[in-house]
């Protein structure tokens, strides 16, 4: 079969399945199991409404509980065995880990990952956004900043690599120490720094993100409280920080955690950038090292990234019920 | 399928290959066979593969990946392995055999390799495993060797400085000194692969381990008989490190070792002035070397040689990729039978990179005096030992040695990183 | 505590000229409205005297000093805006602080200028509540509260009251009434399009309209004495009544026949030449009185009353589609005259006659 | 804003000046690339990307291949350097002119073009900046001599990497299986998504707030985690490595962000026409298929291309549950451990690779960016 | 084309009840206007009608059958809403044929639904544009349109015209007017908290305070006749003035004697025992007029003045804080009064007494 034609044909399955079921689901609940006739139609069509709101969740329910929820469940158990999975050791995959040099490298890399990109990518968003909104060619300044989320991380480490690599015919970096004279050096061996080089990555491409968001959320800020800062005497940086960043604290809250979930699952950059050398391993890319060969270990470190971001889990879902009530 | 030799041409052995012809008709069969093999290499197995099509009618379809060893831990896992893995280290193979993913070769297998492999007792025992129920046996298949104890270089520069080939380490030694003292840059070294960073380091060590301990101790090595942290293996870290970790020896510095990918590293050689006159590297870097490079004439190379003083002969460190059959069948088994005629080496031979063990082979095949010599310290290897760390348990062999290597490289004392490396073997035992 | 001069100001956004050729004197005190129909331009007007937007021509002096180019900020005003624009993260208290804080005054100064006016405002209890806690009315006192606090030379408002519901809208202007009582000097300028807010609460008024001023004047002045139709239908509401019809006799008085059978009698004077010419006539429907005839300005049959209680508002039947439709508000409640044949009249003083749009009186 | 009374231009200038840099600095690695793409393997070690626009002076060596000719006892080599086998294809863009030249690696720029240089041993070489060379041995050389030179070359393009990537065997293959492992990933997620954040926002039923919650909480779930399991799974139910799995896979992973992002925008839309729709006589479907689905529009894009752009760019959850058979590699796969597995130090190949790979996001990018923007506008701040 | 039957209806939201007791017949062809302070549950009474909020007790009919469960649709009811609830994403057309379609109509039922729509709000030019590109008048229009289209049994409006502008409001306003006229037949339901509107539209106001019903009546009888001291104060603007006093002579016509010093004299009547008691007595001050004395109801200096035109407003000085300000509204202009102390009488058909909030008239 003809592979173009075998495309359209599975994508026309996949999406036209996924549209059969809604539309047939709520068809036949309201011609065949309660259909709007009879003495009492009213009393059908509300006890149909009590189950629609079921159909309408129930494949999404169930994809998010089969993909997600029952993944993290089934991990947990099973990183309380042992390497290959048939005798059970309690903590001891977390007592391991805990011990083992690498793994707080890892986890204190991690914990710098987390504190440091949202905060810069957020940041730095937030002044592009700011900075653009006010410019004739602020769209075009705002997709080249964007430009970076449409490369895979993967994509993006290589492009980097043209700006670190210690050869000054290849790295930017030392091609302009070279041209004062100074050695090459290599910024992915630099101890401690170096794992801000490899952030530097993450935060390139995340900002693109956060200021598309940003901007439209300054955009949202009444005009008039701005014009009423500017009477009051308010000069640019107090208008910014004093009156257009505390409105918009809700997105910059948001932004911040989606950054921050995002880092707790990128383990590309680090992987192919350095391969968790050099001291700059952080927990997903030491996951990864695991996975295949010990899922014990492999899942216990999944739980530990799990345990990192609890709080900020626990957040959100504070924030969704607040919003609801 | 257009077969790159014109069967009855050449030199190679087409009794073998007709006599196989004959033997199998398995037309309208097919086998998946995976492996690590991409571009160039991939297109060359695909040349083999054709004969074998041609011979039994079936079809092949060889699909090569990177990273083959995740793929097809994932594809077993999911019960969608192919009829044949080609597995680039025994130790996931022998990790999938306990599995009971492999199906055994048979003890006739195992008694041809005897036969048939130079140091053939060698061969079986690195090819069987304990299966599924602990009991051992033949499970894969050796094929396509590759020799690493080779060092690069160009013969012209060379002859510019009046440099011999050394044939002793001491002589080797010597020479890295006199470079660096006629002012130049001896070794281009490195160790940079991505998520694989520091295995070019671990094939330095086997060979050093190899030059200074006899191949008993490197076999306990490799079991872990002894500990990681012996003195015997600091001291062949620290063998490795008088070449690498001296900023006057190495292109760009000690430093510079680490991050360089080993890909890059032998573009030094071609570079004028040189950046470097040698370059440690198995047979299959001519692949990067720039584009037009001839081997032979551009470039050439020795073998890395041994103490004089050690009295341990000529000892060669080798890897090699191995066959096994993943979900079995009829066409499966007869492409095994098909490694072991003649033709199935010479074919591969009579192009490029591609030694082996198989005496029926016809060394005449081979393109150039280069593929001959190779193959030459192959045969005349005293000693042929497997990459240690390919041997080793994944989290020490492409994991821990790996690491520890690089953390060596920028700094850290070969007892520590020993240390480290044997604590988390024992973890895992 | 400061007067306002513009001359010549002019605003045009590219090609688009907004305003041209205003020219206005705002005294030392006085509370000036501006009126005029959406899109006139009111907000851009004051905006413009804000500092908010650039103007485009002429030049606008606040105490004598020219300010075209000076930062908002500097012109010692205050604005209130329709929104209020109060900080929503700010608690009422830190609403009002801000601008003094910007300011670097003391923090003494800064509280006592808030508890001044948070009294004045009566918002002491709600000091510390944020914004969104705050019902409308309150949230515009807070707005007006924050313009106290800085003591400005001019108070600025734009259409203060329009997100209001009726009963706090007649409050909060009461309100805004009695502030201004309380501080004589202070020289507000308030724009609005709500005719009762302008006419009760200015000193003057200017009405805009097709991007210049139409009249200025005290309220009852517009009221009274309306300079051209638009002022005239523009004050007042129900609209002035315009009735078409040819002048009949001329002087001190001016008779009109009107096209619709009717003789109007007004008190405004007109010259021979005026004799024949089309003019307009105009009487607000709350002028317009019963009569039993024969001597009528308006005779038609009733289409529909409206009973207000107090008021009973008369629609008359149009004829074809010509003219406004004419409206008379007869006070008291009148259920029998829909669909009656009416006629009506009123006194001389309150018919206005307008040739060419423009009032007989202004020429 | 522009608009206020008395603003420094000096501040304009500020703000014009560190959007300029702050894009620059966001644009060069990515230009970096593009530049590298059109570049072969030896010109990326040899200059830097931001000479490529440039000449340079490189240093090259060749052999004197042309035919030996003897004279008088001696043996003469007469040739144009630019046209010997080794570097003809090097400069098969134009002429070029030598500066200097040499007989040994070491000092390959030893002697000045034009001149005439005394090797030892009888041997003279002379090399014109033009190219022309005359070498004159004394015995006959057993292989043709080296001859080192150094000579500005001009800036070269070359399309060959894009060649090399976008005809690999496969490409095509791969390209298609990227498309259909993408769309149907974006659309089913958004499909279900949308119902779900419907039935979440305008829908009343017991649980409401608790699964809400659930959807939050699930959205830090590390993907990781559940490639195990699932592949398990996925095996046990007979469904095993193929795209309906990998679809399930992406629908499974992308849903919390979609329900969050489609629920919060749908509360926004205003009630009063939902109920109107209800008096108007729609059911529940018909309500969300008509009304509401239109008017998420915005939000769907959003998610849209935050969905595409993952999918399109993942390898991870590719490799786990498509089959490693060639004929059902996606493009990243087929890249990264196809192409960069046996080309890993052709710098060239990485890039164009990359470039490949990302134009498709660009275009639908920039394609959607309008609704992007207003779809998160709505969607995040609330 | 139907009737309403409300008995004991209630609704509670959790603990909260927010109506109760709620009885109450409408008529075939009447329209009913709900009145009320913002918050007592108008809208939330008829969203309950729309079955758009269930109701949580008591019965509500519609021509007789129990639709306490009915789904919106099935109730044959439409509704305006406030915010005009257009789909956004289809024309003017797809707007109005949007309840067709789903309801199968066939193509030219609903092409002929639409025209006789159109024409009658003269819409035709419009249709096929989106709702983004009318005036907000336009937009009103096609949400009525789309609910003439379905004919149904009952229209339901909530506050359909507070999003206009003044000017088009009094104009659309007078389009609905004319709307019940032609569909004299068709049952109105009309949620406001304009006054106006109320009177002018209503054929029964019915005025919702407290959770409950305070009083149903036509415009003019709660005009005229309020039941209780809110209703009273609700209608009318500004608000009736209450004085403070006690019966001191009863019968026919009953006399108070006030607080401010004043009497009052009004027809309501009242019974011996009232003598002596406390009462309010309620003045609107449209129908307060000056008087020379020495006979006054009420007495005091003027405060503030605002001089509409038509009318003045006085506001009179406030003793204490005691009691509601008192404002007379007298008809022309009276610049002068303000500072001045002024004597107020009224006719005494217009005087109403308030017995513990309750009027004398309605026991
Ligand atoms: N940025 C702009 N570009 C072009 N025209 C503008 C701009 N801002 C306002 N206008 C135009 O200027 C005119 C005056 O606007 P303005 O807001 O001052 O009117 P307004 O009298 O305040 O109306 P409203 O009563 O509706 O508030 C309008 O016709 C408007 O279209
Ligand atoms: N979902 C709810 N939960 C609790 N109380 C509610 C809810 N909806 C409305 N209410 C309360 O019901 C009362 C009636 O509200 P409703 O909207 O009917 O008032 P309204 O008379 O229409 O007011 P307005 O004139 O401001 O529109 C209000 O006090 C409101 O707080
Ligand atoms: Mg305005
Ligand atoms: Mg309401």
């Amino acid at each position: 079969m003809n592979p173009i034609f075998q495309g359209v044909l599975t994508i026309v399955i996949g999406v036209g399945g996924c549209i059969a079921y809604f539309y047939l689901s709520n068809f036949i609940l309201d011609r065949f199991i309660f259909p709007a006739k009879g003495k009492d139609p009213g009393k059908n069509i509300n006890r149909a409404n009590q189950v629609r709101p079921w159909l309408f969740m129930f494949p999404a329910v169930f994809a998010l509980g089969l993909y997600l929820a029952y993944p993290v469940v089934g991990s947990f158990w099973r990183s309380l065995y042992n390497r290959s999975g048939d005798e059970f050791i309690g903590f001891g995959n977390y007592a391991n880990l805990f011990a083992s040099d690498e793994f707080q490298t890892a986890f204190f890399n991690n914990i710098l990952w987390i504190l440091f990109v949202p905060a810069a990518s957020t940041f730095l968003g937030l002044l592009a956004a700011q900075l653009t909104d006010k410019l004739r060619w602020g769209n075009i300044a705002k997709s080249l900043i964007f430009m970076p989320m449409a490369i895979s991380f993967v994509g993006a480490s290589l492009i980097w690599k043209f700006v670190y690599a210690v050869d000054e015919d290849i790295g930017l970096i030392n091609a302009v120490r070279d041209s004062f004279g100074m050695e090459p050096l290599d910024v992915l061996q630099i101890p401690f720094w170096n794992n801000f080089f490899l952030m530097v990555i993450l935060i390139w491409i995340q900002t693109g993100f956060a200021m598309v968001i940003l901007s439209a959320a300054l955009r949202g800020i009444p005009e008039e409280t701005i014009e009423a800062a500017i009477i009051d005497g308010a000069n640019p940086f107090q208008l910014f920080f004093k009156i257009m960043v505390p409105q918009i604290m809700g997105t910059i809250v948001v932004v911040w955690t989606t950054i921050t979930v995002l880092v707790l699952k990128v383990f590309d950059i680090v992987y192919t950038m350095t391969g968790g050398n050099f001291g700059t391993d952080i927990l997903p890319s030491y996951m990864m090292s695991f996975m295949f060969r010990d899922d014990g270990r492999a899942t216990a470190v999944a739980f530990v990234i799990m345990i990192v971001v609890l709080p900020v889990m626990i957040w959100n879902i504070r924030q969704a019920r607040k919003e609801l009530r | 399928q257009n077969l790159e030799f014109e069967p009855g041409s050449g030199e190679f052995n087409w009794d073998s290959f007709d006599q196989f012809a004959g033997q199998y008709d398995l037309s309208g069969q097919s086998i998946e066979i995976t492996g690590p093999w991409t571009g160039l290499d991939s297109d060359l197995f695909t040349s083999v593969t054709a004969y074998f099509e041609e011979a039994t009618g079936a079809t092949v379809n060889y699909s090569g990946s990177d990273s083959f060893e995740q793929d097809i831990v994932i594809s077993t896992e999911a019960d969608s392995a192919p009829n044949i893995a080609v597995f680039p280290q025994p130790g996931l193979a022998s990790d999938l055999a306990s599995r009971g993913e492999l199906t055994p070769l048979g003890e006739e297998t195992a008694d041809w390799i005897r036969e048939n492999y130079a140091a053939g007792d060698s061969w079986v025992d690195l090819a069987t495993f304990a299966g599924p129920d602990g009991e051992e046996q033949l499970y894969v298949f050796p094929y396509k060797i590759d020799v690493k104890s080779i060092v690069w270089y160009v013969p012209e520069a060379f002859e510019e400085m009046g440099y011999e080939i050394p044939e002793t380490m001491e002589e080797l030694k010597d020479l890295t000194q006199q470079i660096v003292d006629d002012g130049g840059t001896p070794w281009c070294i490195g160790l940079g692969s991505g998520a694989a960073t520091g295995w070019p380091a671990t094939d330095w060590v086997e060979d050093m381990m190899l030059r200074t301990q006899p191949p008993e101790v490197y076999d306990q090595w490799v079991t872990n008989e002894i500990p990681f942290d012996d003195p015997a293996v600091v001291n062949a870290i620290e063998e490795y490190g008088w070449f690498s970790r001296n900023d006057d020896f190495v292109s760009g510095g000690a430093e510079a070792v680490a991050s360089t990918d080993f890909r890059d590293a032998p573009s030094g050689l071609f570079q004028f002035p040189p950046e470097c006159y040698m370059h440690k590297q198995a047979t299959f870097i001519p692949t990067f070397f720039p584009e037009g490079t001839e081997v032979g004439l551009d470039v050439d190379f020795f073998y890395f040689p041994a103490y004089e003083e050690q009295d341990l002969g000529r000892p060669v460190l080798g890897a090699g990729t191995m066959f096994a059959i993943t979900n079995d069948s009829e066409a499966a088994q007869a492409f095994v039978e098909f490694l072991k005629t003649p033709i199935a080496h010479e074919i591969w031979m009579a192009q490029s990179g591609f030694l082996t063990p198989y005496a029926d082979a016809n060394p005449a095949v081979f393109p150039s005096d280069v593929q001959r010599n190779l193959n030459q310290i192959l045969t005349e290897a005293t000693t042929f030992r497997f990459d240690a760390s390919d041997l080793m348990p994944g989290e020490i062999g492409a994991g821990a040695f790996w690491t520890g290597m690089v953390d060596y490289q920028t700094g850290a004392g070969a007892e520590d990183v020993t240390g480290q490396i044997q604590d988390r073997w024992e973890q895992i035992q | 505590m400061a007067e306002l001069t513009l001359t010549d100001v002019k605003k045009a956004y590219g090609n688009v000229t907004v305003l041209s050729d205003i020219n206005l004197h705002i005294d030392k005190g006085e509370l000036v409205v501006f009126v005029g129909p959406s899109g006139c331009g009111k907000s851009t007007l004051l905006r413009m005297i804000a500092g908010l937007e650039k103007i485009s021509g002429g030049e606008l002096k606040i105490d004598g000093v020219v300010v075209n180019n000076m930062p908002p900020a500097q012109r010692g005003i205050a604005m209130v805006f329709q929104s209020y624009a109060l900080y929503p993260h700010m608690t009422v208290r830190d609403n009002m602080a801000f601008a003094l804080k910007i300011a670097k005054k003391s923090k003494e100064e800064i509280d006592a200028a808030i508890a001044n006016a948070a009294r004045i405002l009566q918002l002491e209890p709600y000091l510390d509540r944020l914004p969104k806690a705050l019902s409308g009315g309150q949230r515009q006192r807070v707005a007006i509260g924050r313009s106290i606090v800085r003591d400005p030379k001019v108070y600025l408002f734009d259409e203060p009251l329009s997100n209001l519901d009726a009963a706090l809208r007649v409050a909060t202007r009461i309100e805004i009434a009695q502030l201004k009582e309380a501080m004589p000097e202070s020289t507000m300028i308030y724009v609005t399009h709500d005719q009762v807010e302008a006419m009760t609460l200015a000193s003057r008024i200017v009405v805009l309209a097709g991007g210049g001023i139409s009249q200025v004047g005290t309220p009852l002045e517009l009221y009274e004495k309306p300079q051209n139709e638009f002022v005239a239908q523009f004050i007042g509401s129900p609209a002035m009544n315009l009735l078409p019809g040819e002048i009949v006799e001329t002087g001190e008085r001016t008779v009109v026949k009107l096209k619709g059978g009717g003789t109007a009698v007004s008190h405004y004077p007109s010259q021979q030449s005026d004799m024949g010419a089309k003019v307009n006539v105009g009487v607000r429907p709350e002028d317009l009185i019963e009569t039993p005839g024969p001597e009528y300005l308006y005779r038609n049959t009733v289409d529909i009353t409206e009973a207000l209680g107090e008021v009973t508002i008369l629609y008359f039947h149009q004829e074809g589609d010509s003219g406004h439709q004419v409206i008379a508000k007869l006070p008291g409640i009148h259920k029998e005259l829909r669909g009656r044949d009416v006629m009506l009249n009123a006194d001389p003083s309150k018919v206005h006659v307008f040739l060419d749009g423009k009032s007989l009186l202004y020429r | 804003m522009d608009n206020i009374a008395g603003k420094k231009s000096g501040l304009t200038w500020a703000v014009n000046i560190s959007v300029i840099v702050m894009v620059l600095l966001w644009l060069i690695p990515t230009v970096g690339l593009l530049v590298s793409s059109f570049r072969d393997r030896d010109q990326i070690s040899a200059s830097g990307w931001w000479q490529a626009p440039f000449s340079v002076e490189l240093t090259y060596a060749t052999r004197a291949s042309d035919p030996v000719v003897t004279d008088e006892g001696a043996y003469i080599i007469e040739g144009n350097i630019f046209a010997t086998d080794e570097v003809a294809a090097s400069f098969a863009a134009g002429e070029s002119t030598i500066s200097a030249f040499g007989d040994t690696g070491r000092n390959p720029a030893e002697f000045p073009a034009g001149g005439q240089a005394d090797l030892g041993d009888g041997e003279i070489l002379t090399v014109q900046p033009n190219g022309d060379y005359r070498y004159v041995l004394p015995e006959e050389p057993r292989r043709p001599p080296r001859i080192y030179f150094e000579a500005e070359t001009p800036p070269e393009f070359t399309l060959d990497n894009y060649r090399t990537v976008l005809t690999a065997d496969n490409m095509d293959r791969a390209f298609i299986n990227t498309m259909t492992v993408t769309i149907p990933a974006t659309i089913i997620p958004i499909l279900i998504a949308a119902f779900a954040a419907y039935a979440l926002a305008w829908m009343d039923f017991p649980g409401r707030g608790l699964l809400i919650a659930a959807v939050v909480g699930l959205l830090v779930v590390p993907l990781q985690l559940a490639l195990v399991p699932l592949l398990k799974l996925h095996q046990a139910i007979g469904i095993g490595q193929s795209f309906l799995g990998i679809w399930l896979a992406h629908t499974g992973f992308g849903l919390p962000l979609a329900v969050y992002l489609l629920r919060n925008y749908m509360v926004g839309l205003p009630r009063d026409i939902i109920e109107s729709a209800k008096v108007d006589g729609a059911t529940d479907f018909q309500l969300f298929v008509r009304i509401v689905l239109p008017l998420s529009f915005p939000a769907l894009a959003a998610f849209a291309i935050f969905q595409f752009l993952w999918t399109w760019n993942d390898l991870l959850v590719a490799k786990v549950f498509l089959p490693s058979a060639d004929e059902a590699k996606v493009m990243t796969v087929k890249i990264a451990d196809d192409l960069l597995g046996s080309r890993g130090g052709d710098w060239g190949i990485l890039a164009t690779a990359a470039f490949v790979s990302i134009a498709v996001p660009l275009v639908v990018f920039f394609a959607m960016q309008k609704y992007l923007v207003r779809g998160l506008l709505a969607g995040s701040v609330k």
